[in-house]
């Protein structure tokens, strides 16, 4: 036993302590406990990870059983095998460093106690569903952070787009969940258990000529769950939205790890995926549209949180792309450098906007880099990180994917190259526009540097950003998956840093060396432009298919034809026939006692006769 | 003898000495009361009063038996005679002394042995609150009713503490047949100490023998204890509308009530009939050396008369005495009188207790009454019984 | 003759419970009315301590007790409750209480 | 023995429980009540249960009924105002219920099986030691319960008791 709950549990009493006394505490106490309890599991990690050592076999703690039902038993038990401890690497250190920059980023707002005890209830569900020992559970942390993500999305709910924005997450991941739960439904269905490894030792011994369409079902199920989750086409419309959150929230969550959960989940149920091929051509591909099409609309955004929204998009769909070519590893790995930029990308995009007193437009920047400079640095390792420079830790893992991606199938790895090549474009687009030109904004406003304890999380996940690709994932990785990776081809290697590299010049011809450009470029691209800067219409196409219809159809028949005329009207006349009958029967409360008594002994004399007539006495 | 003229014959024999015995303890308590407050008491009737009680007798049985025009007339007569009734009923089951043989017959000094005595003593002392209720209801006047109130409550109140005092001291005795109960206590720790009930191991008694001693204050409606009675509030409570021979029944109830509460005291913690030591340090001289000793002091004072007439009376008292203690002195007659004695004693040094309290401590407040009982006296009672029932369970062996 | 039948015991109670039920329903005292339940109680009290002599077990005394208690406990609330009931209607009529109806 | 003290005290009871139902006054009635409360407790001892007798008296006659003898004159309850009864209650009110006894009698007469005699003595598990035992073995549990149900009752009483309700 080595208390792998303790992990958890430091930030759900985190929660609890804050959420039930911060509101009269002091700021310093919710300081405390909110950062103290991320610090602590943080500890905890190390500590357990260290005593485990090399983690050749999965270490599994079973604490008791949650569920019994006839031969199903479902336990609640934490497992710590190679994969869970990368997510619990990542998401307590990234939280931990996230959870300080709030300190700073959140100083000012009204509500800071219950921010901090979101923050602490989000890691609390999140180390649940990657420490997770079976799908049941999972599907709890899955579910948990979902509540997290719309609670920190509507952080601010007075503002009616954040609260819009809250709710369109819970229910575009409501659709995912339901292809999840299915799943699940599905795998006990069949399986008569909800462990992992019973599971999937199951699947790996059960002759796939006949098991082949269940597993295939299950696994695009899981994918439906995922894209959900993971803000992948088509169900990815959440995700920039959820930017109304605050910005450490887009950091932690929508970049760094729970959005990342889809990809855990498909790196977790591999064995399932691998008995179906379908599904994971699937994933490949779904991955890969992905990849390209938020990055196209990327490179057209203002919003500075925007493009790093579509960003997040694109870059998980990297991550699924490479999963979906058989690399887990290489998706896993890279999540995790992808944690680390784009953490960084968020919160240096925080700064900014702290430093801009709340603006977060683009067109109204420029000029930052001597304002904020820390700020500038740090970002500019991230981008060169995120796009695929050599040495840094963005370079290694997209490389692995690619090279995965070439040789499963050629196309799929063009698509990633140019998919690479916008995204190097739209992140120094984006920089260039902060950082470089002259200040756009208001004038009476002088940018600032942000404090240190904002500052300090930023170096640290420059730091983190430049060397990840060092850490040796793939190869901490290797045993828990297939082996599909071929030996490094230079070639490949060399053209998608060029197509980075290029990508990043353009950005620097474009915005640097000849502003206005983009402009004119953009007018004579002319309706094709128009549809990139408006996403391609598909929240305006959704909203047509899928919203109105449910709206009015429940609104026309369910409300007014179905609920008022016929359910009301049965429960109406139910009370309305009780009524008139009690109206009958109410003579007899006379409310004189001893007639009640006259009834009872009447109704004792009628017993007795009953008995004297039928019998039944002996 | 059969069991039926032995049980009548000891039913007239009780009946004779009881009914003196109530006369002359009313006698008693007089002199008691008039030589605290430095008074003569009664002492026109007979050499020292001593013929009073019967004079009392007399005058209340010819006095006017007066019925006042608004009472409830069966309830007003029912209820002296209930209170009187029960209050000699409860001697049917009160052991004066062990087993005796007298002109050849073997029987126990008391009316019946039931299994169940003290239930049955304690089913008479609740049912006799009726007495003094009903004669409060129905002599219809306020003081009346007012005292009825109260003596119902007050004895429903001090029942609980009594019992539960008797109970821990029927933990001890594991019986409920008063006989059996004074036999348990027979025998001497170290050969001294007499195993009777408030020194009796594991768990002495002594709280539960005062607590048993109070609630027979209030139940038998004495000071400090008799708000039912008040004079200076409720003129003489329920018993105002009362004269001549049914007020007489009132007293006889409450004297008789004294002594069955003494007796049930002395058969409960004093070791009943057993003595004070055991025989071989002269126990069994001791009946004839009060009697000398009192003849004595009677002779003394027929020699330094502090009247006239005392020269003449004293000494014929003193030789009673002495005949008595001479009587005492043989074997025969000591064997069967001694244990009577030794009761007779006990009992007797209680209800001079009972009238000491009479002369010296003043009234209770009717809710100070009511708090004692409810927030001192239960509560301690209880303790008692707890730790009583805890010893015993503990330590099952020691006796 | 010099024993009864067990039955007439039966008897007594049954005819006491009957007169326990007449009294319920023929009083208008609320005390009366009150007390006729004791007596049913008591009837029914005589038929539990009959059966157990019947099956010589003493569980039917058992019964009895508790029956005692709870009709202790059921005087103490009900009497309490006429007294509340006097002092705020000034009456022991058990007709005239019957605010309680439709 | 066993006859003559069965009639006495059935009579007794009888003639009690009749006059609880005749009497107007209330505290007749209660009278009447402990007259069948105490002629039952002697009904049990022939039945061969001392304790529950000596229990039937202390806590029916002793206390409970002590209750409502205080109650009546504490309220100083007077006699129902007489109302005017129908003819037929009046006249045939009386016969029918001893019509109605007398059917009853029969019928459990009739209706059970041959019973023996009940002799004084021919049960003797009615035992304070008996009862006792049971009472705190196979009992406990009622018998700690109807504790709780003493507990809420006096709660009950002082609450309804209070002088603002």
């Amino acid at each position: 036993m080595l208390h792998l709950w303790l992990i958890p549990a430091f930030p759900l009493a985190g929660f609890l302590l804050n959420g039930l006394f911060g509101r009269r505490a002091p700021k310093l106490f919710v300081n405390l406990v909110g950062v103290g309890s991320v610090a602590l599991s943080f500890l905890w990690v190390l500590n357990t990870l260290a005593a485990l050592g090399p983690l050749e076999t999965p270490h599994i703690e079973r604490y008791f059983t949650w569920i019994q039902s006839g031969e199903l038993r479902i336990g609640f038990d934490l497992v710590a095998d190679r994969l869970s401890a990368v997510m619990m690497l990542v998401v307590t250190g990234v939280g931990l460093l996230i959870h300080v920059y709030s300190i700073g980023y959140m100083a000012h707002e009204s509500g800071y106690y219950r921010f901090f005890a979101y923050l602490n209830l989000f890691m609390f569900f999140m180390l649940l569903l990657v420490m997770a020992g079976n799908f049941l559970l999972l599907f709890v942390g899955w579910e948990g952070v979902g509540l997290c993500s719309y609670l920190l999305i509507g952080f601010w709910f007075l503002k009616k787009s954040a609260a819009d924005a809250g709710k369109k997450a819970f229910i575009v991941n409501r659709i995912g969940d339901f292809g999840f739960s299915l799943a699940i439904y599905l795998i006990v269905a069949h399986f008569g258990t909800l462990d992992f490894d019973p599971v999937f030792a199951a699947v790996r011994e059960r002759p796939l000529e006949t098991d082949a369409g269940l597993l295939t079902l299950v696994a695009l199920l899981l994918l439906v769950g995922a894209t959900g989750k993971s803000a992948q086409v088509p169900l990815y419309v959440w995700l920039p939205d959820a930017m109304e959150g605050p910005t450490p929230v887009s950091a932690l969550i929508h970049a760094a790890t729970m959005v990342t959960a889809g990809v855990y989940m498909t790196a977790r149920c591999a064995p399932i995926y691998l008995q179906a091929p379908i599904a994971l051509e699937a994933v490949a591909w779904v991955g890969a549209f992905t990849a390209f099409f938020a990055a196209t609309i990327g490179l057209a955004q203002h919003d500075i949180k925007k493009v790093f929204a579509y960003s997040t998009i694109s870059q998980l769909g990297y991550m699924f792309l490479g999963a979906g070519v058989g690399a887990f590893s290489a998706g896993i790995y890279h999540l995790v450098t992808h944690a680390f930029f784009k953490a960084l990308l968020f919160l240096g995009a925080g700064s900014v906007i702290h430093a801009l007193g709340g603006e977060q437009d683009l067109r109204r920047m420029g000029g930052l880099r001597k304002q904020a400079p820390v700020t500038f640095w740090t970002l500019l390792c991230a981008a060169v990180a995120i796009a695929g420079v050599p040495p840094f830790s963005g370079f290694h893992s997209k490389d692995a994917i690619l090279l995965a991606a070439h040789h499963h199938s050629p196309a799929l790895y063009w698509i990633g190259v140019v998919t690479a090549a916008l995204t190097a474009f739209y992140v120094f687009r984006a920089l260039f526009l902060a950082f470089f030109g002259d200040y756009r904004g208001d004038p009476h406003h002088h940018p600032h540097e942000s404090p240190p304890v904002m500052t300090v999380p930023l170096m640290a996940l420059a730091a983190l950003s430049l060397a990840g690709g060092y850490f040796g994932v793939p190869a901490w990785l290797e045993p828990m998956f297939p082996v599909s990776e071929p030996a490094h081809d230079v070639a490949l290697v060399v053209v998608s840093v060029i197509a980075g590299l290029a990508g990043i010049a353009t950005a620097w011809w474009f915005y640097v060396a000849r502003p206005g450009l983009a402009d004119r470029v953009a007018a004579q691209l002319g309706g094709l432009y128009q549809l990139v800067y408006n996403k391609y219409f598909v929240d305006e196409i959704y909203g047509a298919a899928v919203v109105r219809p449910v709206v009015e159809g429940s609104e026309k028949l369910a409300w007014r034809t179905l609920d008022v005329s016929v359910i009301d009207g049965m429960v109406n006349g139910l009370g309305a026939r009780a009524q008139s009958l009690g109206d009958v029967l109410r003579r007899i409360q006379s409310g004189n006692v001893r007639s009640y008594a006259a009834w009872v002994l009447f109704g004792a004399v009628l017993v007795v006769v009953a008995f004297g007539f039928w019998g039944g006495w002996q | 003898m059969d069991f039926i003229t032995l049980s009548v014959v000891k039913a007239v024999i009780l009946a004779a000495v009881l009914m003196t015995t109530l006369a002359y303890l009313q006698w008693v308590e007089r002199k008691v009361i008039a030589h605290i407050q430095l008074r003569m008491g009664p002492s026109r009737v007979g050499p020292h009063g001593l013929l009073q009680p019967l004079a009392d007798v007399i005058k209340l049985l010819t006095k006017e038996d007066l019925i006042p025009p608004h009472v409830n007339r069966f309830l007003y007569i029912l209820a002296p005679f209930l209170a009187v009734t029960l209050a000699l009923m409860s001697f049917a089951v009160v052991p004066f002394g062990p087993e005796i043989e007298i002109f050849g017959v073997r029987t126990p000094v008391q009316l019946t042995d039931l299994n169940i005595g003290l239930l049955f003593l304690l089913a008479i002392s609740s049912v006799s609150v009726y007495g003094v209720a009903l004669a409060g209801w129905a002599s219809n006047s306020k003081y009346s009713l007012l005292g009825g109130l109260r003596s119902s409550a007050q004895m429903i109140s001090y029942e609980l503490p009594m019992a539960v005092a008797l109970a821990s001291a029927l933990l001890l005795s594991n019986t409920l047949s008063l006989r059996e109960i004074v036999d348990t206590q027979q025998g001497y720790y170290l050969g001294v100490i007499p195993k009777w009930n408030i020194f009796r191991l594991p768990f002495p008694q002594i709280l539960s023998f005062v607590v048993f001693l109070i609630c027979a204050f209030a139940e038998t409606n004495r000071l400090p204890f008799d708000l039912p009675e008040a004079e200076n509030e409720l003129v003489a409570g329920f018993h105002t509308e009362y004269s001549s021979m049914k007020f007489a029944a009132f007293f006889m109830a409450e004297y008789a009530n004294m002594i069955t509460g003494c007796a049930l005291a002395t058969i409960l913690f004093l070791g009943g009939w057993h003595p004070l030591w055991p025989a071989e340090w002269g126990a069994h001289l001791v009946p004839a050396a009060v009697f000398f000793l009192a003849g004595a002091i009677a002779f003394y004072h027929g020699a330094h008369p502090a009247r006239p007439r005392d020269r003449r009376t004293l000494p014929i008292v003193a030789v009673v005495f002495w005949m008595l203690a001479v009587l005492f002195l043989l074997p025969e007659v000591r064997a069967a009188l001694a244990p009577l004695f030794w009761f007779a004693a006990k009992t007797g040094l209680l209800l001079f207790c009972f009238i000491w309290v009479r002369g010296t401590l003043p009234r209770f407040r009717y809710d100070q009454l009511m708090r004692f009982t409810w927030k001192f006296l239960f509560p301690v009672a209880m303790a008692n019984l707890m730790a009583t029932g805890l010893v015993v369970a503990l330590f099952p062996d020691v006796s | 003759m010099n024993a009864v039948p067990l039955s007439w015991y039966l008897i007594l109670s049954a005819v006491l419970f009957s007169l326990g039920v007449a009294g319920f329903l023929v009083r208008r005292n609320i005390i009366t009315v009150f007390m006729s339940i004791e007596l049913m109680l008591n009837a029914v009290n005589l038929s539990f301590v009959t059966f157990s002599y019947q099956f010589k077990q003493a569980d039917g005394h058992i019964f009895t007790f508790f029956v005692m208690v709870v009709a202790a406990a059921e005087a103490a609330v009900g009497l309490a409750i006429i007294l509340a009931l006097v002092r705020t209607r000034r009456t022991l009529e058990v007709d005239e209480v019957n605010l309680l109806k439709f | 023995m066993d006859a003559i003290l069965f009639f006495v005290f059935a009579v007794i009871a009888v003639a009690c429980a009749a006059n609880l139902v005749v009497q107007t006054h209330p505290i007749a009635g209660a009278l009447s009540l402990i007259g069948v409360m105490g002629s039952l407790a002697v009904l049990y001892l022939l039945l061969g249960g001392e304790f529950i007798a000596a229990v039937q008296v202390i806590v029916y006659a002793g206390a409970i009924m002590v209750l409502f003898v205080f109650v009546i004159m504490l309220l100083n309850a007077g006699a129902e105002r007489p109302v005017g009864r129908s003819v037929v209650a009046r006249y045939l009110g009386v016969p029918v219920l001893v019509i109605f006894l007398g059917l009853l009698s029969y019928v459990i007469q009739s209706m059970l099986p041959a019973s023996e005699a009940v002799r004084f003595g021919g049960f003797d598990g009615g035992a304070p030691a008996e009862v006792g035992r049971l009472l705190f073995t196979r009992y406990l549990l009622p018998f700690e319960v109807t504790s709780v149900l003493i507990l809420v009752a006096i709660l009950g009483a002082v609450v309804l008791g209070r002088k603002e309700l």
